[in-house]
């Protein structure tokens, strides 16, 4: 096991906790604390020297973050 | 052997969005935890650790953010939110950041071609369109999307009909694929309706 | 080649790299099945729903905007084609993405329709389509990661694929299908477009049906 | 990578990811976040995937200011 | 030839006194730059520091200024001489742009450092040291105490002006 | 072939017509004579024939044609002892012919019956377990090789007693009058068959004909095992009089109940098969 | 050896800066500590890989996050208020 | 009994609540074939890391116009398999000699073990995946469309 592969199964399971009991229980703090599992599962990638696909995860990650404050925003409450 | 080890805890991760999913009652945050159902899934694959593995992942991210977005806008047009946010963010690094940064990521992104460039590439162009507003380029953009789909297929049958011209082939799907995937990306930093609309 | 004494025989094989698609008798008659409602979305025009005024001898045909109509016509044989792609695939991730795809255009066919009901039941089916995903890929990702290979042409018969992958491929295509959970599949059905809302019906019924044969094979 | 960084970064990693797990107030998660960040880069370039890892610096911040958008109106309304 | 300690602790002091000298001369303490500088600035006056030390500090947070111009410079004069000092000073100055910094504070600052490093190098100092002494200087201004911290900039403020 | 079929199709009325006779008499009426069913098809074959102006045109048609051609396939599959699945799998494919028959009249009855139908779709997942079951015990899907494995091993009705039950479940929830038909109940007229009249109807009931004979077959071919002609027959019918008993004697249920009853069976047999491929 | 000394400076700063920085209650005065951090984090880049990509790298990470910082202060501050 | 599970099943608010149960059972049951599970998946495509080379971690050995070896599933399908991945064009050639840490770049750039995979190999995966894209946006377009005209 890789110290990497193990920080990232751990970012990962905190992470899934934070994201799914958010504190305080509103939309943003769940798109920020959504980020949380995302960096594990870049911290496996990384593990597994999967490179390119992290490259394009953490992209990814950042539009879809966009697409969910958006829709957040036209709703108007946090 | 960490396969054994790191799977169990993976299905635990899943377990966990799944359980959230299942207590939560409200629409939008149902869709916020279909992120993280996503993040756990791809988790899973990304524990196989072979070349393979990295193919497959990239496919999978793209359906994800695919269905966010086609769902977003879903909830948006069922909750009846039509009409766009009255006070819009302003910074002093939105005026300055924008051309530099996304400069740089739509310049990386076409060097790196392929998915991985789209991607890139088109949060450079979102973020331009985030922070500076935009005029009417949805059609053009949409358009070059739809001709560039066309020629990844093309690339596609070349591959599959004729392999002895692998290499124009490979040319044109890292292309069509770049542009594919970068306009669509881009064309949700237009699809915000903020200002300049 | 594989002759399992399962599905019939095989009939002819489809070779894209990796991927080897095939048609035994049995992927090839749900083949013909989709083929044929494919052609029909494109063909057939749709219905003219009639309400009835209640209080009143009075009904009306509702005007639906053709607009919509062209738009639901492009998902309903988007998802035809996806269908006719998940039929014949031999591969367990392709097969996985095509259930994805037809997910999203079930979803496209209804969302057009600008009744509330209708728009309700598609998002929350939405969001159990766009899960779903994740049990279909988690599943194929298990069976690679035990197999070593994709290909239900290696697999097939084998017996390898721990049970664990199989269940969440049934899972994950329950999902994207809404096979079981009726319940947002029938507020759909309420939107107008019969040939273009069967899609949806046809798609999932055969996806499952698929997945079946898939899960007994593997 | 000596032990003793991957030690100390792993410790600024899991601090900063119950930081932004626990704390309430947006910002306060956002800054939390970004200590988490700061823990994660050095494994990035310690594997030598330096072009990654310049990608990856680029693209954080322009997450958090996308997620700004709502934190800022939320500071509006409490206004 | 000095123990790394020593170099260090040496180093330290001299980036200590480059960055802020550069940036008291290029008047980083007179206002924040951004609204978010400002802030930062009058809420570390209203916890009993110096209003000017206190935008300095914003300053600093918001921006590559000098005391980044100076770490980058040593940082690529680890990596490639001077060369790579002067490579620093470049980004500096894309840097400063990107976070809406009008000034040359850090490009000044990473021009001289990566001088400074260069020929310190030649008489024995290793680039990394200043790396670590330019942490270590930035440790005293940023992460002791902003209290006293944004008092002493303060008055070094007032002598300038 | 088609004697074959037009043999099937004959018999099913007839099956129909017994159907009806027997809830009848098991309600105290005397009941239409059991050769009804068929002089109804004769009948709706010369009736004038159109399409409502409503309607989806090609869907309104090709749906008929559907309906014949899936229950011919499914006839086909058990003569030629084909493979199970795709026997079921034909069987589910009439849940779409009843989708497309509501949905494409554009009539609100017909749209509710389709609705129903989508609902009670989920009640189909009792086959599959059942085919589980049946792959489990006698490793083969082919027909012939199951008829084989009964002619060595004795009918597997007493192997898997619950696949049979559950297959017993689905078998009844097509029947008429059943307490689970309901998409043809009569509060929504006839559900969704109530635009399609003249030929169109005459081909449904045709259709319907054979459906009924093939499962009661396929139930007796899969659970009975191999067994003369003349026996078959007589065991079609003691098959179809102890389904004319359940849906005389039980109530209507409502839509929903329906489904999670199914629902319910369909748990059931899956945990079976679970245990049993833990057992075996 | 010079390097490691570099290393073990830059790694206690490092974890002192984020303590600090997360037990600090205040918005803004957390962020000095997080700029410590991020010079801390920009060295031990630059340290761990001697390489001149990874001055780009350690450039990046530090512009890159000042601009983070940058923004959440003005964000928090209300932006440009001139609209 | 039988009433209250209809009444819930019968809101399709309670979908994804039914959905996640579903998938919570399959994970519970599954768990217990978790010790049977064991890892073979390096078959196909497996990496061999090479920290010492310029293309890490994605060197996969080859001169650019010739072949090199893939682990593929079906090599006879793909008649030039190899040959992308060992392609380099001028500008990943220029970086890989100029320093060794920008395997990653390179591998993207055109040619290289992904493209391999994505377009040649597996090409089918790459069709399906951006006709979901295409098809998602098209929904989002369409009705972000009508919601403004």
């Amino acid at each position: 096991m890789e110290p990497e592969l193990l920080l990232g199964l751990a970012i990962l399971i905190i992470g899934a906790v934070a994201a799914a009991f958010p504190r305080p229980k509103t939309y943003l703090s769940r798109i920020i604390v959504l980020e949380i599992p995302a960096w594990g599962l870049l911290l496996m990638m990384l593990a597994y020297d999967e490179a390119l696909a992290l490259l394009t995860f953490i992209a990814v990650t950042a539009i879809s973050t966009f697409v969910m404050v958006r829709v957040v925003e036209r709703r108007g409450e946090p | 052997m960490s396969y054994e080890i790191a799977l169990p805890v993976v299905l635990v991760a899943v377990a966990i969005a799944f359980i959230a999913l299942m207590i939560e009652k409200d629409d939008l945050h149902r869709l916020l935890l279909t992120d993280l159902a996503e993040i756990t899934g791809l988790a899973i694959i990304a524990l196989v650790a072979t070349d393979l593995a990295e193919a497959l992942i990239l496919p999978g991210l793209v359906v994800g953010i695919s269905e966010l977005m086609a769902l977003s806008e879903v909830y948006l047009v069922k909750e009846g939110l039509t009409e766009t946010p009255k006070r819009v963010m302003h910074l002093e690094v939105m005026d300055s950041a924008p051309a530099i940064l996304g400069g740089v990521l739509v310049i990386y992104g076409i060097v790196l071609s392929g998915f991985s460039g789209g991607a890139v590439a088109g949060l450079g162009l979102l973020f331009w369109f985030f922070c500076k507003g935009h005029d009417e380029a949805f059609e053009i953009i949409e358009t070059a999307s739809g001709y560039s789909w066309a020629l990844w297929i093309a690339a596609f049958f070349i591959f599959m009909l004729a392999p002895q011209y692998w290499l124009f082939a490979v040319m044109a799907a890292g292309g069509g694929i770049l542009l594919k995937v970068m306009a669509k990306m881009a064309l949700v930093g237009t699809m915000r309706g903020g200002r300049d609309v | 080649m594989f002759d399992l004494p399962i599905e019939g025989a095989e009939l002819l094989a489809v070779e894209f790299g990796d991927i080897v698609n095939y048609f035994s008798v049995y992927t090839a008659v749900l083949f013909v099945f989709a083929l044929l409602f494919t052609v029909l979305a494109i063909i057939s025009r749709p219905e003219k729903p009639v309400d009835i005024v209640f209080g009143g001898d009075a009904y009306y045909a509702k005007k639906i905007p053709p607009e919509q109509l062209r738009f639901q016509r492009f998902m309903a044989i988007a998802c035809g084609l996806a269908t006719l792609g998940a039929m014949i695939s031999g591969d367990l991730f392709n097969f996985t993405l095509f259930s994805s795809m037809i997910g999203i255009t079930n979803i496209g066919i209804v969302a057009a329709v600008k009744n509330k009901h209708v728009l309700e039941a598609a998002y929350q089916y939405g969001i159990v389509a766009m899960v779903a995903t994740v049990p279909l890929f988690g599943g194929a990702a298990i069976a690679l990661a035990t197999t070593g290979t994709l290909s239900i042409w290696e697999l097939a018969g084998a017996g390898a694929v721990p049970l664990l992958a199989k269940m969440l491929l049934v899972v994950g295509v329950m999902g994207e299908g809404m096979a079981p959970f009726y319940i947002g599949k029938a507020e759909i059905t309420r939107a107008p477009g019969a040939p273009y809302v069967l899609m949806i019906h046809v798609s999932s019924l055969l996806l499952f049906l698929r997945v079946v044969e898939i899960a007994l094979t593997v | 990578m000596i032990e003793f960084l991957q030690v100390i970064l792993a410790v600024i990693v899991l601090l900063g990811a119950f930081a932004t797990a626990l704390s309430r107030d947006p910002f306060n998660k956002l800054i939390a976040l970004g200590v988490m960040i700061g823990g994660i880069m050095p494994f990035i370039v310690d594997r030598g995937y330096l072009d990654v890892a310049v990608v990856v610096a680029l693209v954080a911040p322009v997450t958090t200011i996308f997620v700004l958008t709502l934190a800022w109106r939320r500071d509006e309304h409490g206004a | 030839m000095l123990a790394d300690y020593e170099q260090v602790l040496i180093a330290a002091v001299i980036c200590w006194l480059l960055f802020v000298t550069i940036d008291v001369l290029f008047r980083l303490p007179e206002k924040g730059g951004v609204s978010g500088a400002s802030a930062i600035g009058k809420k570390i006056e209203a916890d009993g520091g110096d209003l000017h030390g206190g935008y300095m500090m914003g300053n600093i947070v918001s921006s590559p200024d000098a005391s980044a111009g100076t770490l980058l410079a040593a940082c690529g004069v680890y990596v490639a001489g001077l060369p790579g000092g002067l490579a620093a000073a470049v980004l500096v100055y894309i840097g400063n742009r990107i976070c809406h910094d009008p000034g040359y504070a850090g490009t000044t600052g990473a021009v001289l450092a990566s001088l400074m490093v260069a020929g310190l190098a030649g008489i024995g100092f290793a680039p990394e040291n200043f790396i670590a002494g330019m942490v270590i200087a930035i440790l005293t201004i940023q992460g002791l105490s902003h209290r006293y911290a944004s008092r002493l900039l303060g008055s070094l403020w007032g002598w300038r002006s | 072939m088609i004697e074959y079929l037009i043999f099937a199709v004959f018999v099913g009325l007839l099956l129909h017509g017994i159907h009806r006779k027997a809830i009848a008499r098991i309600q105290g009426r005397p009941g239409p004579p059991i050769w009804q069913e068929i002089l109804h098809v004769l009948k709706f074959s010369f009736k004038e024939t159109w399409i409502p102006a409503t309607a989806s045109q090609t869907l309104f048609v090709a749906v008929v044609i559907i309906a014949i051609g899936v229950w011919s396939t499914a006839l086909f599959v058990l003569l030629t002892g084909g493979s199970l699945l795709l026997l079921f799998a034909v069987y589910m494919l009439h849940k779409i012919v009843e989708h497309g028959l509501g949905l494409s009249s554009g009539s609100p009855y017909g749209k509710f019956g389709a609705i129903r139908s989508v609902m009670s779709a989920a009640s189909e997942i009792p086959l599959f377990a059942t085919i589980a079951a049946i792959y489990l015990i006698t490793g083969s899907l082919m027909i012939s090789d199951i008829q084989a494995w009964q002619a060595a091993h004795g009918p597997l009705l007493f192997t898997a007693l619950p696949a049979a039950i559950a297959l017993y479940i689905v078998v009844l929830a097509k029947m008429h009058y059943s307490p689970f038909a309901v998409i043809e109940s009569k509060e929504i007229v006839s559900g969704n068959v109530t635009e399609h009249f003249g030929v169109w109807r005459a081909g449904l009931e045709a259709a319907f004909g054979l459906k009924t004979f093939v499962l009661l077959y396929a139930f007796i071919v899969l659970f009975l095992g191999p067994m003369p002609l003349l026996l078959a027959a007589v065991a079609m019918v003691l098959l179809l009089l102890s389904l004319s008993f359940i849906c005389a004697l039980s109530p209507m249920l409502s839509p929903f109940d329906t489904v999670t009853i199914q629902i319910g069976t369909a748990g059931l047999i899956v945990v079976y098969v679970l245990l049993m491929g833990v057992i075996v | 050896m010079a390097e490691l000394i570099a290393l073990y400076i830059c790694g206690v700063i490092a974890l002192f800066a984020a303590l600090r920085c997360l037990i600090e209650k205040d918005t803004y005065l957390k962020l000095p500590y997080l700029n410590v951090m991020n010079f801390a984090v920009a060295g031990i880049i630059v340290l761990v890989l001697n390489h001149p990509l990874s001055l780009l790298a350690a450039v990046a990470y530090f512009v890159g996050s000042t601009l983070e910082a940058n923004a959440i202060a003005s964000a928090k501050a209300g932006g440009v208020q001139n609209d | 009994m039988i009433r209250r599970i209809s009444e819930i099943l019968s809101e399709y608010e309670n979908l994804t609540f039914l959905y996640a149960v579903l998938v919570l059972v399959v994970l519970l049951i599954g768990a217990f074939s978790l010790p049977t599970i064991t890892y073979q998946g390096d078959d196909l495509y497996p990496k061999t890391i090479d920290r010492t080379s310029t293309l890490d971690p994605y060197d996969r050995g080859g001169e650019p116009f010739n072949t090199t070896t893939v682990a593929a599933q079906y090599p006879e399908n793909s008649p030039y398999l190899g040959y992308v991945t060992a392609y380099l064009t001028p500008l990943s050639l220029f970086l890989a000699e100029i320093t060794p840490h920008l395997g990653t770049t390179i591998v993207s750039h055109p040619g290289g073990i992904i493209d391999e995979i994505l377009y040649n190999t597996r090409g089918l995966d790459t069709v399906v995946e951006t006709s979901i894209l295409f098809t998602a946006f098209a929904i989002a377009s369409y009705l972000f469309r009508r919601r403004n005209g």
